[in-house]
């Protein structure tokens, strides 16, 4: 056998209450030395079940691996099921033989210890290194993952560390004892488009210079087109499909594996179309969806934001005053129109998610205007403010957080109706089935609880309840970011779909570029509370003219093996701090006008 | 400080308590007293202020008992005898009283007692910024005179009968040097038997003996009392030989150390008495058929068997069981509930229309036991009786201040002056009188016994009122209760350490036995 | 440090509210210090007497004044009972109890963190069952009940520790611990059953968490990990409940130092309050309710040492 | 490990069920004096025949007793504890929900409460009010609600950060609105898990509070006051403390299993 892993028929089972429960079965793959295989799948296709198999953590879930076998090539040449290896031999292959990189950043590593700690417990245990000669080690390991001031992080905690730079010790952890083969779950999902281009550039730095193999476990296609030699397309605990990353873009067997591709939306593919695109879907919505939307009617403007700002005290101090200032809105001015979406991007911090809860006045902007319909939002006292609520909704990122575990969905969906006092009785009972046939939800979810529904179903209520007050205005906020791929296409199209029926104008905040090329009219770009470029789509995809929008289109994986952009180290500008002392005044934010509509911050 | 017993006035001394204790095997008791040793002693209150005239608790003044002298005392046969004095003298016309003290008494800082140090003792009990609990006993006092050095002279206002007797009390008689009384409450000193070394609040009280005392030295050299309130903790101290003696063996465990041949007990009879008590202003108490049928709910024996253990004597009478004053006529009534319904009927007071609050006080457990069992009797007799349980300042402030309450029982130190006794706790103007009991016939009775000289008429006076109270059920008298000390075998002497008031432990002539 | 400023401020502000809820209750309870003196002795005119020698007729508002005014410039008053100073029989009782407290403390926090942890490792399983029935055994019977367990086994049967009584650490250190020791088994036993449901279900919190998952793909063995790794984690939020059951322990310690006769601050409260001394009573609740605001204080600073996250802002 | 809690949780509401039934139907079928009736000859005698769990310092049948017991217990633990969160919950809630100056106010009032000694308060309510039953729920009930407070206060405070919480803010829905019906069912079962907590220890502060006087009077019977009689008698009748100490320990151990229980009942995801 030359493959370095070579999974046989694996089947986990997780104990529950009604008997024991089937996590994967029947998964068989192999990895061959320096080759990245990539295990694709959405939620629950028991992806993460697999490779934590392959380093038989999965016991510490609950899970036993039932029947199959994990033949594993150990670095001396013998082979070992792991199914099968007793706890001593796990613990010389754990860390040693094979290492693993995991999704969070942020808790992957103990708070509590120092990074040098951490660094250099694994080589110790594995390597016999003294302290000292293990200091040495983790020190050479976090230049080569090129952290910078690598002498000073060595004595930091966790917490000090941004979230990249902490993907990037996981990473040297991981890489300490030059495993031959590193298992990597989802290591990028957490972290901004930048840094994940970063991340994956290294990573494939890494593999090329160890020879070493990589499983690598994602839910995102285009990280796929980026990183695979070869694809396993999980589903529901099984394999679907198995091939070259060519093959499996180019010439997919399996019908899921097509509707999979079909809903990815491609950075690039809107070049030169006039107006939003519906996702693609494979299978009945697929004749809907292609449906074009139609050029946005009269231009009129709905909402008005003048020089928006909107700072948090940082309080300290003995009597608790503010000693400084984040500058989360910095001078944000844009126009929405009537029935258009304007698409917010920015990565995390920058400041796109506080200027939608300013305009919607569930923080309080600092200063600013924000006209609705000829209303400024901002000089209404406590009473009117409510009332005008009735105008502007919001859709929250986290379909799990942002409905009340403890209600009917019915209420839920009732309860801004019933606080305006909109309908009561059977009108009200009648418009919330008339919001759950908009929303494409059966009238039978209307007595549920939003536990009883999957994640796509609950953004569905999420809308509806948006929608109960004919608002004109909706702020979604990362509104599909947590989805599966191929409900967050369905979700997409109805947002689309409802707002070509009602005329709705969405506020649509984002960090996925590709999405927002796809249904946006307007794009603002954000960078540290400020917007540094609006304009049309057309103009911020195909012609970006400030600096950081063109780094964050560069960073941005393409679903296509053809375009692969990270082979090398890639180092972009980090993102400054938005904190200053107080007292800072900064610049009122200044635009050139490029070309029309299209307005770049003048540096 | 549970069951801190107060003294009730000055006249509490008390006649020979009898002492109805096992001794240790004949040959032991026969032994000759060696000297030596500490003995510890488990005492089962906390000591509080150490200033004799400043303290009204019996818990101090057990103590303090060891380290004061008094100018007079008591015998067994509650005579009046010399104590630092040599010999007293009252005046015909009952004025004036003259003293002559000791010579070469010391004190325990080395100076000799004299007129002067009397003089001052007195004047600083009589003075009310002292805030000494006995001053009114000095109220008659016009004048202390020290014509000489031993000679003491005191003049009175008005005639005080009682006043020897008085004096020959814990607090009010007991010598102090001069000026020493701003130290007292910290470094208590006289001129006693066992010199004052140390207290640590709440925990131990160090004496050790004073080589110079007027009766010559004890033989401990030490004694240390120990404070452990708690029974079960004081118990197992004296079980695991930690302590040499404890007070106070609960009520229900004396049999148990009784059987113990590796523990001797010691029983004195009586501490105190115990009665129940009616509120007299409360409608249905000022008639005396209720009153009477409630006294006939009681069985006292089986109450004193059940509340006490057996570890007491049944009385109809509150006087000393040896006093002249003692009416042995009176026999307490059987309990008869079908007779005691019919009585309350009579009144007016049919089955089921009665309900009393009985307030009994934590202080005293086995009074919370006396009340569960009463329940059980006037519940047959038709009478709710409900318990309400206050801690002692409750009662004190509810029952005895501010006579807030329907039925309670309280016990009080035997007293052997009758007068102080009856006029106190029985007339209408008494100052003890917390149930205001209002008789016509005792007022009139306890006046006349105060102008009577003659002692057999006197007694027979106090034999009558007696009578009138069990006549008219002013209270239930129940019983005496039993005083104890546990103690190893080693512990000798111990017939001689309770003091005629029965409360009072001297260790004078207590030793420890190799 | 300027975390720690205003932690005091508002621990003085507390303080002061206690001040006054204090004084107001114990002027509210009937009764005084004097008919507790007096007792059944007592009549109007000697109890009024009395009241005069001890102040106790003077305005409301100046005997608060009196008090708080004392309290700052250190002049505590006298002890209408013991007629001692208040401040010399603090002194002497707050180390005593003080050692109690933190022997009782260590003695929970030893039983109890080990088996918490162990609970947790072995979460839902018969292991949990018992650790969690034995923690809740300590708590289904009062305090007094183990304490006079403890004296009757340990010093009846056993002899191996003094039943009951006090000695003076500046006396006899370990001696002072001996007889500290048994009233300290108690209440540590009280305390356990609280702290080993708080380790349990922190250490299952973060047994769940990612670090825990990344140390053992780093082949570290399961002791390490548990130990070392969840561990480090759990201790900060189990002392900060360790810290708040300070003001419970010294709830826990007016019984258990009345009982094994160890007088200390729990027992002084007890005296005090049963005699309505005032002075003494202001005191001794002015000062616990310091010393458990303090502690909780010291305790947080402590959070601080321990976790590095967390920045004194 | 499911099924594990199951049926822990199948002993718990078995227990408990057990319990309740003893409280309620006891007092109806054994005899009305049966716990108060007194053997002089068989006082503190241990386990017989006659008296299947012994007897007390006045020849009382614990059994009959520990059964009576069980309604008075009961009785003054749950009442003490609703009397807690009826005053705790409106000020934790409150007090976590809006944050700000009018957290601050409320928790130094709460604070000031917690570093109250309880024995103080139970003395004042003892010697005020008097000792009755009525009267020790209160002393109780006013003991525990700055704890609920907290940890009211906590959970409310974590609530109010959630999104649903901001979306029915953003939908027009007022403050009170939003503590009633968002904030209110989302802490409800960490309240109800917590006063379940809370009952245990309100049976034995009743203990506590019968050595000052209050709490159930004799010759009434509760677990609390049996346990408190036991006191100066655990040497040589270790059963009366072992009997009235067992209830607790079962009602106790019923309360923690049907708590996690009841954990799972109240959170819709089980429905």
């Amino acid at each position: 056998m030359k493959d370095i892993v070579s999974v046989d028929h694996l089947r986990v089972e997780f104990a529950t209450d009604s008997g024991p429960v089937v996590g994967v079965e029947d998964v068989s793959f192999t990895i061959a030395p320096g080759e990245t295989v990539c295990v694709v799948g959405e939620s629950g296709s028991g992806k993460s079940v697999t490779s934590l198999s392959l380093m038989r953590l999965v016991e510490f879930g609950g899970g036993t691996i039932a029947a199959g076998a994990l033949r594993f090539r150990r670095t001396d040449g013998t082979e070992l099921d792991v199914a099968a290896a007793s706890p001593a031999v796990m613990g010389e292959v754990r860390g040693n033989e094979i290492g693993m990189i995991f999704q969070e950043p942020m808790t992957a590593l103990n708070p509590v210890f120092t990074i040098e700690r951490q660094l250099t417990d694994g080589l110790m245990l594995h390597k016999n290194l003294s302290q000292a000669q293990a200091s040495a080690r983790a020190l050479e390991l976090l230049r080569s993952v090129r952290i910078p001031e690598p002498e000073r992080r060595l004595k930091q905690y966790p917490h000090e560390l941004s979230g990249g730079m902490r993907q990037r010790v996981v990473i040297a952890m991981a890489m300490a004892c030059e495993p031959k083969l590193l298992i990597a779950d989802e290591p990028t999902t957490a972290l901004d488009v930048t840094i994940q281009a970063e991340i994956l550039a290294l990573i494939n730095r890494l593999k090329r210079e160890n020879g070493m193999a990589v499983l690598f476990i994602t839910h995102d296609m285009a990280v796929v087109a980026q990183m695979a030699d070869r694809v396993v397309v999980m589903y529901r605990g099984k394999i679907v499909e198995t091939g070259t990353v060519e093959h499996i873009f180019t010439a997919p067997k399996e019908d899921y594996t097509k509707a999979l591709l079909a809903a990815v939306p491609k950075l690039g593919e809107m070049k030169g179309k006039p107006a939003p695109e519906r996702m693609r879907l494979i299978g009945d919505e697929a004749a809907r969806a292609a449906r074009i939307v139609p050029v946005a009617r009269k231009k009129e403007v709905l909402l008005d934001v003048r020089h928006l700002t909107t700072r948090f005290p940082v309080k300290g101090g003995i009597l608790r005053r503010t000693t400084a200032q984040v500058h989360a809105v910095e001078d944000v001015s844009f126009t929405l129109n009537v029935g258009e979406t304007l698409a917010l991007v920015g990565e995390s911090g920058c400041g796109k998610s506080s200027c939608g809860r300013s305009i919607l006045r569930l923080v309080q902007p600092t200063s600013g205007e924000v006209w609705i319909g000829g209303r400024d939002i901002g000089a209404l006292n406590h009473h009117d403010l409510r009332r005008a609520r009735a105008d502007m909704q919001m859709v929250f990122q986290d379909p799990f957080a942002s409905l009340n575990p403890y209600r009917r969905l019915k209420d839920q969906v009732a309860e801004p109706i019933v606080n305006f006092g909109l309908a009561s009785g059977a009108a009200l009972k009648e418009r919330v089935e008339e919001l759950f046939d908009r929303v494409h939800l059966p009238r039978a979810f209307m007595n549920r609880f939003p536990h009883e529904l999957s994640g796509g179903q609950r953004q569905r209520v999420a809308i509806a309840r948006a929608l109960a007050v004919n608002p004109k205005l909706i702020v979604a906020d990362e509104a599909v970011s947590a989805l599966d791929v191929s409900v967050q296409a369905q979700v997409l199209n109805l947002m689309m779909e409802l707002q070509e029926d009602l005329g709705l104008s969405y506020l649509f905040i984002s960090h996925d570029m590709a999405v927002v090329e796809r249904i946006a009219h307007q794009v603002g770009v954000m960078y540290l509370g400020r917007i540094v470029e609006i304009g049309p789509r057309a103009a911020i995809f195909e012609s970006p003219a400030h600096s950081y929008t063109r780094q964050l289109l560069s960073a941005v994986p393409i679903a296509d093996p053809s375009k692969r952009r990270f082979a090398d180290d890639l180092a972009f500008k980090p993102i400054k701090s938005p904190i200053f002392p107080l007292g800072h005044q900064p610049a009122p934010s200044v635009y050139t006008e490029v070309a029309p509509g299209h307005f770049v911050l003048k540096d | 400080m549970k069951r801190r017993e107060f003294l009730l006035n000055s006249t509490a001394v008390m006649g020979g308590s009898i002492l109805m204790g096992t001794f240790a095997g004949p040959a032991l008791a026969q032994e000759t007293p060696v000297s030596g040793g500490t003995l510890i002693w488990g005492h089962s209150e906390t000591t509080q202020n150490l200033d004799m005239h400043q303290t009204g608790t019996a818990s101090s003044g057990r103590v303090l008992q060891n380290i004061h002298s008094s100018i007079v005392t008591v015998d067994k046969d509650l005579n009046v005898i010399p104590g630092l004095a040599e010999s007293f003298e009252v005046a015909p016309d009952g004025l004036t009283y003259t003293f002559k003290l000791r010579p070469n008494v010391k004190f325990h800082n080395g100076a000799t007692m004299t007129s002067a140090d009397v003089k001052y003792s007195f004047e600083r009990c009589k003075d009310p910024a002292t805030g000494a609990v006995n001053f009114e006993v000095f109220n008659n006092v016009a004048a202390i005179e020290t014509p000489d050095d031993l000679t003491v002279v005191i003049k009175m206002s008005a005639v005080n009968a009682p006043f020897l007797s008085r004096l020959a009390e814990n607090g009010a008689g007991v010598v102090m040097p001069v000026d020493s009384g701003p130290t007292q409450g910290t470094n208590p000193m006289g001129a006693g038997p066992f010199k004052f070394v140390s207290y640590e609040v709440g925990t131990v009280v160090k004496m050790a003996r004073f080589d110079d005392y007027w009766e010559g030295p004890a033989y401990l050299d030490a004694v240390e009392a120990r404070e452990i309130t708690e029974p079960t903790t004081r118990l197992t101290g004296l079980r695991t030989g930690e302590l040499h003696m404890i007070n106070d063996i609960p009520l229900d465990r004396v049999g148990e150390l009784e059987a113990d041949a590796t523990l001797q007990v010691k029983k004195w009879f009586p501490l105190n008495f115990d009665f129940i008590n009616m509120n007299h202003t409360y409608e249905p108490f000022q008639n005396s058929k209720v009153r009477i049928a409630f006294d006939m709910i009681i069985d006292k024996e089986a109450l004193m068997q059940g509340a006490l253990w057996g570890q007491g004597a049944t009385t109809a009478s509150p006087s000393f069981p040896t006093s002249a004053s003692y009416n042995k006529d009176l026999v307490q009534r059987k309990q008869d509930i079908e007779g005691a319904k019919a009585l309350l009927a009579e009144a007016g007071y049919p089955e089921g229309s009665l309900n009393i609050v009985f307030k009994a006080t934590t202080n005293y457990p086995y009074h919370i036991e006396t009340a569960q069992i009463l329940v059980e009797w006037f519940k047959m007799a038709g009478v709710n009786l409900t318990i309400e349980q206050l801690t002692w300042a409750d009662w004190l402030s509810q029952c005895w201040v501010d006579k807030d309450y329907q039925m309670t029982m309280m016990n009080f130190f035997t007293l052997w002056e009758p007068d102080f006794l009856y006029y106190s706790v029985w007339n209408s103007e008494g100052a003890f009188n917390y149930r205001a009991v209002k008789d016509p016939k005792i007022d009139e009775l306890t006046k006349q016994a105060r102008i009577t000289v003659d002692d057999v008429a006197r007694a027979d006076i106090y034999k009558q009122v007696q009578q009138q109270i069990f006549d008219e059920a002013h209270d239930v008298l129940l019983w005496f209760r039993n005083g104890t000390i546990g103690a190893q075998t080693k512990v000798m002497g111990l017939d001689t350490v309770v003091h005629p008031n029965g409360s009072n432990l001297n260790f004078h002539k207590v030793w420890l036995s190799a | 440090m300027t975390y720690v400023l205003n932690r005091l401020l508002s621990v003085i502000l507390t303080l002061f509210l206690i001040t006054l809820v204090t004084f107001a209750v114990t002027n509210i309870l009937p009764g005084d210090v004097a008919m507790m003196i007096m007792g059944t002795q007592s009549n109007p005119e000697a109890l009024e007497g009395l009241r005069q020698s001890l102040g106790l007729n003077d305005p409301l508002i100046m005997q608060y004044g009196n008090w708080v005014g004392g309290l700052l410039t250190g002049d505590w008053g006298t002890s209408l009972i013991f007629k001692k100073p208040i401040a010399e029989l603090l002194a002497q009782k707050a180390v005593a109890s003080a050692i109690i407290v933190v022997m009782s403390m260590t003695i929970a926090l030893t039983l109890a963190v080990p088996l918490g942890v162990w609970a947790a490792v072995h979460r839902d399983r018969w292991q949990d069952t018992v650790s969690s029935s034995t923690s809740l055994l300590g708590v289904s019977l009062p305090d007094f009940f183990w304490g006079i367990v403890m004296i009757l086994v340990f010093a009846r049967w056993l002899g191996w520790f003094p039943s009951s009584g006090i000695v003076e650490p500046s006396e006899d250190f370990l001696g002072s611990l001996r007889y500290a020791f048994l009233p300290s088994l108690a209440l540590g036993l009280g305390l356990m059953a609280h702290l080993t449901r708080m380790t349990r279900s922190t250490m299952t919190g973060i047994l769940g968490q990612e670090f825990i998952r990344v140390a053992r793909a780093k082949g570290l063995t399961e002791r390490t990990v548990v130990w070392r790794y969840a561990l480090a984690n759990a201790i900060g939020p189990v002392i900060t409940i360790a810290g708040l059951q300070i003001g419970y322990l010294f709830g826990s310690i007016i019984v258990m130092e009345s009982l094994f006769g160890y007088t200390g601050m729990g027992w002084l409260t007890y005296q005090a309050l049963l005699n309505r001394d005032l002075p003494l009573i202001q005191a001794t609740v002015f000062v616990i309710a310091a010393v458990v605001m303090i502690t909780n204080l010291l305790v947080d600073l402590l959070y601080v040492l321990i976790d590095p996250r967390v920045k004194l802002g | 490990m499911k099924r594990f809690k199951t049926t822990k949780g199948l002993i718990g509401i078995v227990l408990l069920t057990l319990i309740a039934l003893i409280a309620i139907v006891g007092p109806m079928v054994i005899p009305p004096d049966a716990a108060t009736k007194m053997d002089m000859l068989a006082r503190r005698s241990p386990p017989t025949w006659t008296h299947l769990l012994g007897t007390d310092q006045l020849g009382r049948d614990m059994l009959y007793r520990v059964i009576l017991g069980a309604r008075t217990s009961l009785e003054i633990a749950v009442s003490a504890v609703v009397m807690s969160v009826v005053l705790g919950l409106p000020l934790g809630l409150v007090s976590g929900y809006f944050g700000g100056w009018v957290d601050n106010v409320l928790m130094r009032l709460v604070d000031t409460l917690l570093a109250f000694p309880a024995l103080l308060l139970a003395l004042s309510i003892s010697a005020v009010l008097g000792p009755n039953v009525q009267n020790t729920i209160i002393a109780i009930g006013v003991a525990f609600t700055p704890y609920l407070a907290r940890i009211i206060r906590g959970e409310a405070l974590k609530v109010a950060q959630m999104p649903y919480v901001e979306a029915a803010r953003a939908s027009g829905t007022t403050d009170g609105m939003i503590m009633m019906r968002h904030v209110l069912p989302n802490i409800m079962p960490a309240v109800i898990v917590q006063a379940t907590i809370s009952l245990a220890f309100a049976i034995l502060a009743e203990a506590g509070l019968s050595f000052l006087g209050l709490g159930t009077q004799p010759p009434a019977a509760s677990w609390g006051l049996m346990i408190q009689a036991s006191r100066d008698q655990l040497d040589v009748a270790p059963w009366t403390a072992l009997v009235p100490g067992a209830a607790v320990a079962l009602t106790v151990l019923g309360l923690n299993m049907f708590g996690d229980v009841l954990r799972d009942i109240l959170d819709p995801k089980s429905k």
